[in-house]
């Protein structure tokens, strides 16, 4: 499973992007998400605060209860700030 | 027309492209974002533009075809940049064109509002008091909600 | 900015003169009204735009006035022409520039409208079934009405 | 008094401008123009309709309740279709 990070995520845990194999229990972004904040000090300080943290699965924004299965593109973000 | 691109776009070229050829246009609305070269206090030297490509691309055309959908459009153009923008840099184009004026001004604020809140970009500014990462604003996130709440009726 | 003229006008030429200079403009919202080929079955071969001079000047003055005093505008523009326009051809431009966005398009959109209503100019179409004046469509009052009701609450 | 016409009540009158002295009594907006609409049958057919005849004096919209006087200038013409 490929993790994208952005903007201020991307920078609090120091990786643009990332390459991992949760196990078979983390089915769900959210599940994803509390997996993801237990690798480390880094993940857990940028993933922490639920308010800040948008997600998308293959280019498409997400729910917690969303499915994520191997072989998907899952992004974390702050909230967008364009136009 | 979708682009996402880090070079200057030029808007007289953009409208000659809009209004070639197509004689139902009546009303041409228009939006252009500028970098700011302050705020309060501050001075901000630049800002950098970050975004998602692959999700952008997606973003952007489907929030292109909800504003054809909803309103009777003849041309609809929408130009990002990203990368790294001064004050007085032109940062986003947005245009839509239609047979009335209010269905041109109405989608053209509709995209605004929504690139503002459902396009991946990221905005950090280099200031003088440091650089920091633009936060959303709650004021963007109500100017979006109105657009659903009419759809929703 | 108010211009009355038969000469057509160039809108990157209008909109750099808008930035130039200002570095606290963020959102500009401009407006192009251009000549229609057709109305239903008719087709349009042109249209004469007459005007009272003297009040023109005036009512444009007036309206812009009371756009820099409703919202907080770093530069306004109205260019509107006169005289014999033929389909595809520019007739009128509207440039609001602010530091935020919504006063930007609120003032664009509210200086169309007015536009509309109070400035005297009439169009007489010469279409495939003959010469005729446009008439003022109720829709327009409308809208310029509801700028009327903003004001007075 | 100076009187202007615009677009069509401009084309049904036949003059774009005329110089009048209305009589002493024609004091407002509402009793020129009943007076104009009592010169001719173009006149009368022109600024017959009180639901298409705006005016303004010395270039300022007016209702019929205005007051006019020797030297103003006082235009008639249909709902403005500008923009």
């Amino acid at each position: 499973m490929r993790i994208l990070y952005f903007a201020s995520i991307r920078q609090k845990i120091g990786l643009a992007a990332e390459e991992v194999s949760p196990p078979p229990e983390v089915t769900t972004v959210g599940a994803l998400l509390e997996w993801l904040k237990g690798r480390d000090a880094r993940h857990a300080e940028a993933l922490g605060d639920p308010r800040v943290v948008k997600v998308a699965v293959n280019q498409d924004f997400a729910d917690p209860e969303m499915k994520v299965a191997e072989g998907d593109e899952v992004a974390f973000f702050p909230p967008v700030t364009g136009g | 027309m979708i682009r996402v691109q880090t070079e200057d776009f030029d808007v007289a070229q953009e409208l000659a492209r809009v209004r070639r050829g197509d004689r139902g246009i009546g009303g041409i609305a228009l939006f252009v974002g500028v970098v700011r070269a302050g705020a309060g206090d501050e001075t901000i030297r630049a800002m950098t533009l970050e975004h998602y490509p692959a999700m952008t691309e997606r973003e952007l055309a489907k929030i292109e075809a909800e504003a054809k959908a909803r309103w009777p459009l003849e041309a609809v153009t929408i130009v990002h940049r990203y990368g790294r923008l001064e004050p007085g840099d032109q940062i986003v184009l947005v245009i839509a064109a239609s047979s009335h004026r209010q269905a041109a001004f109405e989608a053209c604020e509709f995209l605004v509002d929504w690139l503002k809140t459902k396009a991946p970009f990221w905005k950090l500014e280099d200031t003088s008091s440091g650089s920091r990462w633009v936060e959303a604003r709650a004021a963007d996130d109500d100017a979006a909600e109105r657009w659903q709440k009419e759809s929703g009726s």
